[in-house]
């Protein structure tokens, strides 16, 4: 038997997906409202558990490369709320000061590499990161990063398994199964039983979890950090979950098997993890209930800072894509 | 006004896939869900097993294609966003493009781009990569502007024996509308004179089109007639359409929506120079998007790309010189 | 060519062998003689036997994309002997004509696509083929290709074995493991037990071969060709080997370790295929040798006819590079 | 002459090496084998642990270096061949590219393009790839044509915050040779008048230099002097270094071993046609690679490729203008 989870992680990681939920709700409000999000909004609903228990378990001089659901995660990392809000207004002040939106946000030199788009690239990303550590001598470190099952089939995600492996770097992917990617069924995206039966062929460790459950996906990635901490190679995560929102807030997922919604894997992770802090004695109903209030409030407040703080000013704006300014050109394209 | 140019890209592709058996449709989300964009809506039915949805695999899907290519058969790709091509892109160079002048056997291949700039959508929903695909040989490249080029040019790019990359502008989907697809159309390789006029020729290509006609309704208001020139096609470009109109006008202005090193702006300003620099009364001018990525905000993305206020500035400049 | 029947499989098999030695052979000995080989010369050395059992067992109507080392694959398929010769001196009447080189050779519409340098990316290009096979009803076909383990580390080769196992298709993907990639070993290169256990994560069978050995080859890929062929997916053989040669002939293999060259792995696969074919008595001393004659013979003889050939003329060269010629640019570029 | 343009690129990787801890080298066989055209040669015996074999993974390679600069360090990585770069160019344009303009943390990677064409290296081993990098931003793309650049330019490189293309010219690897390596130079940024004349302007870079400088030799030899500026780097282009010279001879050649379409070529004559038409005594030319894949036959590659005769001929129909 595992040693069980000291009580504050699961409460903390709980806190962390109710704010993310509660971010993602009045995300969704605004988008519907019309006119005060521009582009996509992706959210996080249902795969808050597996999200914020991997986000947890990483300490704080670990490297943290988030995904498009890993809102949870990342709070349960310690980026700033702000950052959400602050992204998906556009704000001057946010880490990506208009220039990316929605949830392509991050802190690089705070182990928080900001995701780009394409599928797969963060990965090898991440494993530089740790190269970097082992190189200039800090040693202890983890890094991890999430994926969708979809973003497995990407030609960048297997280069970077494999490089890990070779590298031997102390790296958690978790592949995040929530069985759609966008429209497409994982059965039109990848024929194994199980996505962690690749971990074998790239010599690292495979781990299967219920993504549903807070407490089996924070006891699985405990395990998982720490053999990486130790030196056991990387580790391959993999959560069996359901997207419970549509893939942008444009969509209205018709395509989700209704059976798959009325499974277990189609329950709420966050109604799992109360029931689950609940029947442990971590938390009881009022305080989870308090915890909620709390969440909401600040999800209204971070949106209601961002939306008032300066917009960028394309006037003030350097439109200068590289540091050193004297090789810029077009000044004035 | 009841056909948007998405609509005529879905019409498109129903009338190949009636027409010749041999034409399937492969992409991510293409299936059953329509794609994202809605440009396959309904063909998945239609056309049992010819509409499939892959996975997110680039580079697989233009090998897939190519081979199937190889075989006889007319794929087309739907990337989910042209941006993401980038991981296709060496099959599209170096192996789709390759294939006829190696061996002989061709590769009719059709990659259809959803490209370009609209609000809210950042570095990564945005591109426009004609100058990539452009630049290297082997590829033809087509860029439609309007509704009814955007059917026939889906047709005949289908049709050709050669490797077609298909630049479709995101930002003209639902909001350019026409009455009815047409029957016949200028062939690829034409350009088109949208606009015709006295004083300066604007040569441009997809969206910017746009852009550049309603510039030119500024400057008809300030006493200049304008031309406007719709290349239609980056590669071939239309060199003596173009030729024609600034022996019209003495002045040129080319505006594209890609960054401004290289690219068909650039293409298109040096065989001027190159081949009718008599003709020009004035320097030659090129108006770009900036050189940076692509910005999310729309404060900084609407000074990003050219528009027709951008546009109307350079002219009034150029209009000066 | 009709498929072989049983016991004339290694005796085909074995000739292909020889001529592929014999013509690498050949072509190293022009290219080290100096100005009649121009650019890199790649030879099969070792691989022999591997290539050769994967020719030999498909039928003619089947595919096969053969890679750097595939000469004797190549021949057993029934690729003719001159495509090799004709591409090496790039004579205009080959099927390259001269436009392109060494071993980047193939008849496309007769089941043999020509290989691009890029590693990894034919695997999806035999993908299409089959895939264009099925869709016009056509059935029965195998199709097959050749890899380095080097190339198993890109992700053109990861997305196309996905694809594959998600299509459903009868591929047979030969990894031929020679234990280095140019200079680098394989321990650089992947970090699982062995490729084979590859296939798990895709959902396709592996198959783990003594590639050493012709009558073990042979009998691995008719039992994989056969499940291929008989709709249980695309199929995963993984041959153990050591390259025999440079990477190519500017190269001495300095790299490659003595006791790599010492072991089992290190015997040449030619020497082995002829004890082999004499201990089962498929053929006699003396009929062996005047194979080895023969093929001699016959590389001498297609590389003379080849360099007899007019090479090509850039005047008469077309310059065009798609077959609509009425939408190409640069006449006098 | 005893240092050639590859031992140039050797001994500047070996000063960095020497001289800043944070700089690794990253690229297939570049470890104890020293690399495919021996750039690295020795190094990972003198700097063990920091000159590291990698697979056969082009997108992760760069994907390790880019996160490797997020950590401060310095990561050279070498292309095995600048062609297989293709599959590295995603994370080359879109995550390296992208970095300081969307996080404000720079990006300081080089990227080693062993790139250009060489006798039967065929459609894969040759190609010239500064178009594709240049016209996305983000990137400063270097071609040094001589080995006291490759050095220099390569020290600057690394020094540099910003992410590098350096295109080296395999060409040049062994062909090009000089007694000793500088101690100063011009700056990266910075074009150089590499011959002065008076009665056309070549602009070039990489190994077309020298094919220029060669064709100046003859034209010289007919009467003729021509002024021949290397850009050094193609993005960004010394604009006013070549304007200035337009402005002394009034002629304009330029000359690229890339694809015809776009590219430096037409960027440079762009420029020069807008910001310089009244410099211009005739029509700007340009002379580029053929518009098909780089063939592997001499015969063919020869015709394919700008040379000396060529640029020759090129010249005399301009000094014919
Ligand atoms: C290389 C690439 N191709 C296509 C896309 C477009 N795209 C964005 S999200 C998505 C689906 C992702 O599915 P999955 O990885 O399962 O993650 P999920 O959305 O289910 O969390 C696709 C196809 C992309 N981002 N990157
Ligand atoms: C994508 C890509 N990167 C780099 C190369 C350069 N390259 C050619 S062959 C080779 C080694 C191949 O090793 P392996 O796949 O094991 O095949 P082997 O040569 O051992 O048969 C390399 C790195 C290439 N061809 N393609
Ligand atoms: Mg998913
Ligand atoms: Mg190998």
């Amino acid at each position: 038997m595992p040693p069980a989870p000291e009580p504050e992680r699961p409460r903390a990681a709980y806190r962390a997906m109710l704010l993310a939920r509660a971010l993602d709700d009045h995300v969704a409000r605004l988008y519907r409202a019309g006119g005060q999000i521009v582009g996509g909004v992706y959210l996080s609903r249902g795969q808050e558990a597996f999200s914020a228990a991997l986000g947890i378990t990483l300490q704080p001089n670990d490297i943290y490369g988030p995904l498009i659901r890993d809102t949870a995660g990342r709070l349960a990392f310690g980026q700033p709320v702000l950052d959400f809000s602050r992204t998906y207004v556009g704000s001057s002040l946010g880490p990506m000061r208009g220039r990316d939106g929605n949830v392509h946000h991050g802190r690089p030199k705070e182990g928080i590499p900001a995701m780009i788009s394409h599928l797969g690239s963060l990965v090898s990303v991440v494993c530089g990161m740790l190269f970097a550590r082992r190189f200039q001598g800090i040693t202890g470190c983890v890094g991890a990063t999430c994926i969708g099952e979809g973003g497995t089939s990407t030609g960048a995600f297997h280069e970077a398994l494999n490089l890990a492996a070779v590298e031997r770097l102390p790296l958690v992917v978790a592949v995040a199964n929530n069985q759609y990617a966008y429209s497409t069924h994982q059965s039109r995206q990848f024929h194994c039983r199980n996505l962690a039966d690749r971990a074998v062929g790239y010599g690292m460790s495979g781990h299967e979890v219920n993504a549903v459950s807070l407490m089996d996906s924070l006891e699985t990635f405990q395990r998982a950090v720490d053999a990486a901490r130790a030196g056991e190679g990387p580790q391959l995560v993999v959560g069996a979950l359901l997207r419970l929102a549509g893939h942008g807030e444009h969509d209205d997922a018709s395509y989700v098997d209704p059976v798959l919604r009325a499974s277990p894997l189609g329950r709420d992770c966050l109604t799992v993890a109360r029931e689950e802090l609940l029947a442990a004695g971590l938390a009881g109903e009022s305080e989870l209930d308090g915890w909620t209030q709390a969440a909401r409030a600040e999800a209204e407040q971070v949106f209601l800072q961002a939306q008032r703080e300066p917009a960028p000013d394309p006037r003030s704006e350097t439109w200068q894509a590289i540091s050193s300014q004297h090789l810029c050109e077009f000044p004035h394209s | 006004m009841s056909i948007p140019y998405i609509a005529a890209i879905r019409a498109a592709q129903e009338r190949l896939l009636r027409e010749n058996p041999k034409v399937f449709v492969y992409g991510q989300d293409v299936g059953s869900f329509g794609g994202a964009f809605k440009a396959t809506k309904g063909l998945a039915e239609l056309f049992p097993g010819r509409v499939l949805d892959a996975p997110i695999s680039e580079d697989a899907m233009v090998g897939l294609a190519i081979g199937a290519a190889i075989e006889g058969l007319r794929p087309i790709v739907e990337m989910q966003f042209a941006d993401f091509s980038s991981v296709g892109l060496n099959q599209i160079l170096n192996q789709a493009a390759t294939l006829y002048w190696r061996t002989g056997v061709s590769c009719p291949i059709t990659v259809r781009l959803p490209s370009g700039g609209t609000e809210g959508s950042g570095p990564f929903h945005s591109q426009s990569m004609e100058a990539l695909y452009s630049h290297y040989p082997g590829l033809v490249v087509v860029a439609p502007a309007t509704v009814e080029d955007a059917y026939s040019l889906l047709l005949e790019s289908v049709a050709l024996d050669d490797p077609v990359i298909f630049y479709e502008h995101k930002f003209l989907y639902y909001h350019l509308k026409t009455d009815a697809l047409p029957e016949s159309n200028l062939p690829l390789g034409k350009a088109r004179i949208t606009r015709s006029g006295l004083h300066a020729t604007v040569v441009a290509y997809s969206a910017m089109v746009h852009e550049a006609l309603s510039a030119a309704d500024t400057l008809h208001d300030e006493g200049y007639e304008i031309e406007v020139v719709d290349l239609r096609s980056v590669k071939p470009i239309d060199t003596d359409t173009i030729l024609a109109s600034v022996a019209r006008t003495g002045r040129l202005l080319c505006v594209g929506e890609a960054f401004p090193w290289g690219g068909v702006t650039a293409e298109v300003v040096s065989r001027v120079a190159g081949e009718g620099l008599n003709l020009l009364d004035c320097p030659p001018l090129r108006l770009n998007a900036k050189d940076t990525p692509i910005p999310f905000h729309p404060n900084l993305w609407r000074t990003h790309r050219p528009t027709a206020e951008s546009i109307s500035h350079r002219l009034r400049e150029l209009l000066s010189l």
